[in-house]
């Protein structure tokens, strides 16, 4: 894009912004430009300070120190309707959506259009055809008239899309706004990112997924510890230029592939069904190994997983661990099978956020270690807080902190120290890596390695094709419920994978999910190495 | 066939309460005369504009157990002025009956919302503080004595009726029926067809998304105790008229009969889902089973009983047919 | 007007009375619980308690029992903490609270009781109430009269939670069985709950099932305020008996061509004779160790147009 | 000064107690007296046995209103039995007490539990349901009466006191003061040493989470609410046992302040937090207020507002310690 020749006036500065909470100072001194018709890509490691700076200038967080200048003017607002009111609009890093109301009703939320004079009585054929139009323009699959409680995570990143897109606003930020999308949904936001620039609205995007940048960015700012210590033109920087800057050092291969030794048979599963979600799904998983599980969002790898896991009841299909096949009534009976799963949503499913760190790690494990059978063993929870603390690197305050205030990837840590803990030998993990920065990726994985080595399986759902592809020693691929084939270390490739996950035959592709498919392969591309 | 199913799926509370009518317009003769039949509307008015009023609080998210005691000390209030002006006309006092909710309303809903929106108490010790007070409160002004001697106009609004017939000589339609009429339809338009309504619901789905976009949240929750306490203090107002004597006594433990029929018209207790209009259903459902008991001469300690069971079966019939479409 | 200028008057004297009663050495404190500060007749009560006890001398401390139980029993514990001289208590049913009168009395307190009794314990010094079994044989003798010769139905609201509505309902119901002639029944029997929106209701009920009930027994005057409004909405003829004797009830009976069409009679149980004359037993033991008897009934009475004329009930 | 003003923010309570206790001493003479004092530790364990109960069901995230019927049920049950062995020993009556408790617990708590776990009823409503119809049994089982002629040894538990002295003939120590230390212990070590205990927070905390880390949350939903329906079956013996007699109209409404003592001891009513031994504050403050101003002859309307209010403040200063900590 041409954008960087239209060298407007900034239309929002940020000055000198340093923002305090008790004990950690998420911001110092950040003082950064932000041009109008240009997409600005803000970097950095979880806890870089990248969603507390946008927080800062949309009104939700008031600054310690510092100021807003939005088009040419010193703003100190109160709120985040202030903001909105100026023309600010973001989409926040968790899902915002009511998901009692409509699709409507949340894109419009807050500025609902009215009747009359007074604004009193609510338009509501207005809203849902303006609603409805919006979301043809981004060619989605579902009405404006639907609960947005009942769509899935991408459906409901596409109204927050949406949302911002119909506010006509100066300003757009965005948060990690792919970390739940699958490549066509990403293709179509960059195309309405493509629609906003020419509009000469100016954009803030935020990702950890650096191949992003490539179609997206114009320019970039890297933050580290909460301060700027990168700023530069897209074009001007290379991409391990840019992981320099955010880790502070270099990291070559965060991979950091191994060759395991694949052992016995731990986990196999004949024919597992879930009407009308997955059918005949058959794999098996063995020590020593990480068995990718690659497909589309949406194909329904998190369903098999969860009833592996015995959390949905199955239809019919068999599950043999280490060889016996074990019918499993519960999760219970499932960890007592030494299975730990860590789930895809750490903050709803996965973690007692109000609940301390040691507190969320012994959890599944209390009663195995009981004393008399009914007690905790008080000795024993330290004991195991502070070796896996050190095990696993775990950055905590210490054993009772509360478990929201850590990182997303001290947080993803912290469950896997509750799976080992509860002594699993076969660990799934679904998208273990989501909003997680580099460094912590790259030290996962190491832990991940070390789990295999010592005779562990590892089952690893991932819509991440690099991931797959650089941690995994075999994979299989979903599409749409099925499975459609598997690729061991030789065959696998970012090709092979997204025509198992995607490819239907012409004959079929008129339905909008195998559309969704097809365009898939081209935005892969978008993601591919 | 799968229509009957879905509408039966939405509107289990429907089925209830046909089942009810049928069985007691079996068990007794009395119970589907037309004069019955006005009396029940008349009785669930009062216990129906308290719930009109939860239902909005319920809907944000919030609950209020204070309706009660709000209630009494408006209908005092209303018959201390009504004492105070005994040559009134019919419009004057009917002026002074609902000024008197809406002062007391507004002063008391003003006093929780604040609590909740600006001093984050939690709503239900806002309420309780509340309930405790305005009960305190109702018996201090009175000192404990009932407050008689009214104008006859007073009563007009809870007890009066319209039309005479040969057989129904003081009236067949109770004012306080179309009143409640005339409430339930601004208050359900206000909740379902205005940009207030929209908020109502969208701060009980998501209170920290609304806050996000730009709705004055805390704005929204004291506004809703407002309406919330005037609607109940407009039922203590029509207690009051209805017996045209102000009880410090009146309306105790109204809220839960409130809350209840709340639920029963599905509406959420974790806010976000609900309407007036069908919590009306649980209301009828409450007025039917006592009002069916009472002609049956059942004694009144077993209504309890089959009261609380019954609620609770409608509850679970609820439950049972949204899970199934789950 | 007539109870304002009493009440300064006695203020007045309580200043003079405290002075020499301390010169006396026996300025006494005494321990009062009614049943419940939300019943006007125990308010009434209680008026007449404190007026005497002014009057008389004596440092009053009076409680609300809420009619329950437990509360009273945490009101004597904290009276024999404060160590008075004497505990009276209007206790919430013949059953009392036992253990804790019988503290008070180990601790060398004497406990009275007035309204209702306590079957429960001997060391209750003496009694002062109105038998409401009486009252209610009273009330159905009086609608048994109310009815005439055409005779007709009745219907009584109870509120069996108050161990004194029980009673009234009991005496009623037995005399309705035994004297009542052939011609009157009792078609309905309901329970107000100490609501009168809910007596309303109950009432609503029953005009719709009997249009020509006749007459109507209110075991409390909330009861009656409540059937009145639904029997003038419905435009019955029902008559109105009701029981307690407040001050709404005789402006109700005298207004003759108003609500006095309906709410004809009244039992009363003469609240405040009841509060005087305990408050002088309880003066009288404490000063000589003696009580006119260990019980002593308050007759309870009728509340007609004609006795509220006779006795200038509303002159003003 | 740094750790004083840390242990400020988390005891904001202690410090609303300390000031009441200070100024009642001031104002009354007879407040800090030891015989007094002796009363408010004996009057305050009836609250404090439902409010230990409820401390557990508001932990898990739920709410029980039935906790006062429940207890008017055990303790006439309790009498009932009671009446049969006139001549039981005093170890056999303490059976009967404790078995009688934990009976009708069992059986009430069980019922509101499964609804809740099984039958995913509200956790307003099923209790809702519970407490009407538990008050309602209550009655008809009673037939309105109280339960009286209990022989002697049955006040024991909830009207006897150990050590008698000079001055104190009665006794010094309320054996159900120490009933209640005895329990507390028990309470507090179940929830903050055993699994049980760290199931209960869990389940509060995040349900989900707690499922798929192996706990069977429906059944430790329904054990919680079986503890405290029985809880509050020991509170209701111990009102019989306190008046010798079974009262159908015992404990009505005293859910309201075992709640509000919950919420007072820092337990949230969002669950996941929350301690019995804080609760424990909460039932100090409510008995301190209650007996003080009886002390001081402050009319009983007054009362009741002067307590919403002050349980009002103690909130907000309680949520504004922790909002200033965020
Ligand atoms: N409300 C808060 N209270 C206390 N500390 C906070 C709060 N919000 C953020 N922080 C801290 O501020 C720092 C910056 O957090 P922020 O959320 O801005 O990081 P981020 O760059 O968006 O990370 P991520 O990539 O994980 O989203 C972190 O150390 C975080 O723990
Ligand atoms: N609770 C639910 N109710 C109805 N449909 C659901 C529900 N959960 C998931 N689905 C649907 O089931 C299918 C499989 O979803 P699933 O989450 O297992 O996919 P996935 O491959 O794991 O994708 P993701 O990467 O998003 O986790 C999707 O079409 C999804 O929309
Ligand atoms: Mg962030
Ligand atoms: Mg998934």
């Amino acid at each position: 894009m041409e954008t960087k020749g239209v060298m407007e006036k900034p239309i929002l500065q940020v000055k000198e912004i340093t923002k305090t909470f008790p004990g950690v100072k998420a911001l110092t001194d950040v003082s950064i430009d932000f041009y109008p018709g240009e997409v600005h890509a803000l970097l950095g490691e979880n806890g870089a300070g990248k969603s507390t700076l946008i927080k800062i200038i949309s009104g939700v967080y008031i600054p310690t120190k510092g100021t807003l200048i939005f088009e040419q003017k010193e703003r100190a607002y109160k709120n985040p309707g202030e903001a909105l009111n100026l023309g600010i609009s973001v989409i926040h890093q968790e899902l915002s959506i009511a998901n009692e109301l409509s699709v409507a009703e949340n894109i419009f939320i807050g500025r609902e259009p009215g009747k009359g004079k007074q604004r009193f009585l609510l338009d509501r054929r207005k809203m849902e055809r303006d609603a409805q139009k919006a979301l043809s323009l981004m060619g989605v699959n579902f009405k404006a008239t639907d609960i947005a409680g009942d769509l899935s995570a991408a459906q409901q990143q596409m109204i927050e899309i949406a949302k911002v897109i119909t506010r006509n606003s100066k300003l757009v930020i965005m948060d990690e706004p792919t970390s739940s999308l699958s490549d066509s949904e990403i293709e179509a936001l960059f195309k309405q990112i493509e629609m906003l620039k020419k509009n000469n609205v100016a954009i803030i995007y935020i990702t950890h997924r650096l191949k992003e940048l490539k179609v997206v960015a114009d320019r970039i700012t890297v933050l580290r510890d909460g301060i700027v210590v990168k700023k530069s033109l897209y074009e001007d920087i290379t991409e391990s230029e840019i992981v320099a800057s955010m880790v502070g050092r270099k990291i070559s291969d965060y991979y950091n592939k191994q060759q395991h030794i694949r052992k016995e048979e731990m986990l196999r599963v004949e024919g597992l069904t879930v009407k009308g979600v997955f059918e005949d799904v058959s794999f098996a998983a063995y020590k020593g190994e990480i068995l990718g599980v690659a497909g589309l969002v949406g194909a329904g790898r998190t369903e098999v997983m969860e009833t592996i896991f015995a959390d949905k009841k199955k239809a019919s299909g068999k599950v043999f661990i280490k060889g016996k096949e074990i019918e499993l009534k519960n999760s219970r009976e499932a960890i007592a099978n030494k299975i730990g799963f860590a789930t895809e949503d750490r903050r709803r499913t996965g973690l007692m956020l109000e609940a301390s760190v040691k507190n969320n790690i012994v959890l599944p494990s209390l009663r195995r270690k009981a004393m008399k059978k009914a007690f905790v063993n008080p000795k024993w929870e330290k004991k195991v807080c502070d070796e896996y603390f050190g095990k696993l690197d775990i950055k905590t305050p210490g054993r009772e902190t509360i478990i929201k205030n850590l990182s997303g990837g001290n947080q993803q840590k912290v469950i896997l120290a509750k799976w080992l803990v509860a002594e699993s030998e076969i660990l799934i993990l679904d998208e273990p890596t989501r909003g997680i920065d580099v460094n912590a990726k790259s030290e996962f994985y190491n832990l991940m390695n070390e789990f295999v080595d010592a005779g562990g399986c590892i089952i690893m759902v991932s819509s991440e094709l690099p991931e797959i592809l650089g941690v995994a020693d075999r994979v299989i691929v979903m599409r749409e419920g099925h499975l459609s084939g598997e690729l061991n270390r030789a065959e696998m490739s970012e090709l092979n994978i997204m025509q198992l996950a995607s490819i239907q035959s012409e004959a079929e592709s008129n339905t909008p999910r195998q559309a969704d498919g097809a365009s898939n392969l081209q935005s892969s591309k978008l993601r591919g190495i | 066939m799968g229509k009957a199913k879905e509408w039966s799926e939405k509107n289990a509370v429907v089925i209830v309460l046909i089942v009810l009518i049928i069985f007691f317009g079996i068990a007794n003769s009395t119970f589907l005369t037309p004069a019955n039949i006005i009396n029940i509307t008349a009785q669930m008015s009062i216990n129906a504009m308290l719930t009109i009023g939860i239902t909005f609080v319920i809907i944000t998210g919030g609950i209020d157990i204070s309706v009660g005691s709000v209630a009494a000390f408006a209908g005092i209030f209303s018959a201390y002025i009504g004492l105070k002006f005994p040559k009134a006309p019919l419009i004057g006092i009917l002026g002074i009956q609902l000024g008197s909710a809406i002062f007391i309303g507004t002063i008391c809903g003003a006093f929780i919302g604040i609590a909740i929106a600006k001093f984050k108490v939690v709503p239900m010790i806002a309420t309780l503080a509340m309930m405790t007070s305005a009960r305190g409160l109702a018996y201090v002004v009175t000192d404990g004595q009932p407050v008689y001697g009214l104008p006859n106009k007073f009563a007009w609004l809870g007890a009066g009726r319209l039309i005479t017939t040969e057989k129904m000589k003081n009236g067949v339609i109770p004012i306080i029926t179309i009143f409640l009429v005339i409430i339930l339809i601004l208050m359900h338009i206000l909740l379902s067809r205005t940009i207030f309504g929209r908020h109502v619901y969208a701060v009980g789905s998501n209170e920290k998304v609304s806050h996000l976009s730009g709705i004055n949240v805390d704005a929204v929750k004291i506004k809703v105790h407002i309406l919330c306490s005037i609607m109940a203090a407009l039922g203590g107002v029509c207690v009051t008229s209805k017996l045209n004597n102000g009880q410090p006594a009146a309306c105790d433990t109204y809220e839960m009969y409130a809350i209840a029929a709340t639920v029963l018209g599905g509406t959420s207790l974790l806010g976000g889902i609900g309407s007036v209009l069908r919590a009306m259903f649980g209301c009828a459902i409450i007025a039917i089973i006592n009002n069916g008991m009472n002609l049956m001469q059942i004694s009144s300690y077993w209504q309890k009983v089959i009261m609380g069971m019954i609620i609770l079966v409608a509850v679970i019939i609820d439950m049972a047919q949204k899970k199934e479409k789950k | 007007g007539s109870g304002d200028s009493g009440a300064k008057e006695s203020s007045a004297g309580t200043d003079k009375k405290n002075v020499s009663a301390e010169e006396d050495g026996e300025s006494y404190r005494v321990g009062f619980i009614v049943g419940s500060r939300e019943h006007v007749f125990y308010n009434l009560i209680e008026d007449a308690i404190k007026e005497k006890c002014d009057e008389i001398g004596i440092e009053a401390l009076c409680y609300d029992g809420e009619l329950d139980a437990n509360v009273q029993s945490n009101h004597i514990e904290n009276l024999v903490a404060q160590d008075v001289d004497a505990i009276a208590l209007a206790t919430v049913d013949a059953a009392g609270v036992g253990p804790a009168i019988e503290a008070a009395d180990a601790a060398g307190i004497p406990v009275f009781t007035f309204d209702s009794p306590c079957t429960t314990v001997d060391c209750i010094v003496c009694h002062v109430g109105t038998d409401n079994v009486k009252g209610g044989e009273l009330g159905a003798q009086e609608c048994i009269r109310l009815l005439g010769d055409k005779g007709g139905t009745a219907g009584i609201i109870g509120n069996p939670a108050s161990s004194s509505c029980l009673d009234r309902e009991n005496g009623f119901l037995d005399i309705m069985e035994k004297e009542a002639p052939d011609n009157v029944e009792v078609s309905f029997n309901g329970n107000y709950q100490g609501d009168a929106n809910i007596a309303a209701s109950l009432v609503q009920d029953w005009l719709t099932a009997d249009p020509d009930l006749g007459v109507i027994f209110a075991t409390g005057d909330p009861a009656c305020t409540g059937a009145l409004a639904s029997i003038k909405a419905a435009g019955a003829d029902t008559l109105i008996v009701g029981y307690d004797g407040n001050p709404e009830a005789i402006k109700a009976i005298y207004a003759q061509d108003e609500d006095g069409k309906w709410w004809v009679s009244e039992i009363s149980q003469n609240p405040p004779l009841i509060g005087s004359t305990i408050v002088e037993q309880v003066y009288k033991y404490l000063k000589t160790g003696k009580v006119d008897a260990k019980n002593i009934p308050i007759e309870p009475y009728i509340i007609t147009y004609e006795y509220i004329v006779d006795n200038n009930l509303m002159s003003e």
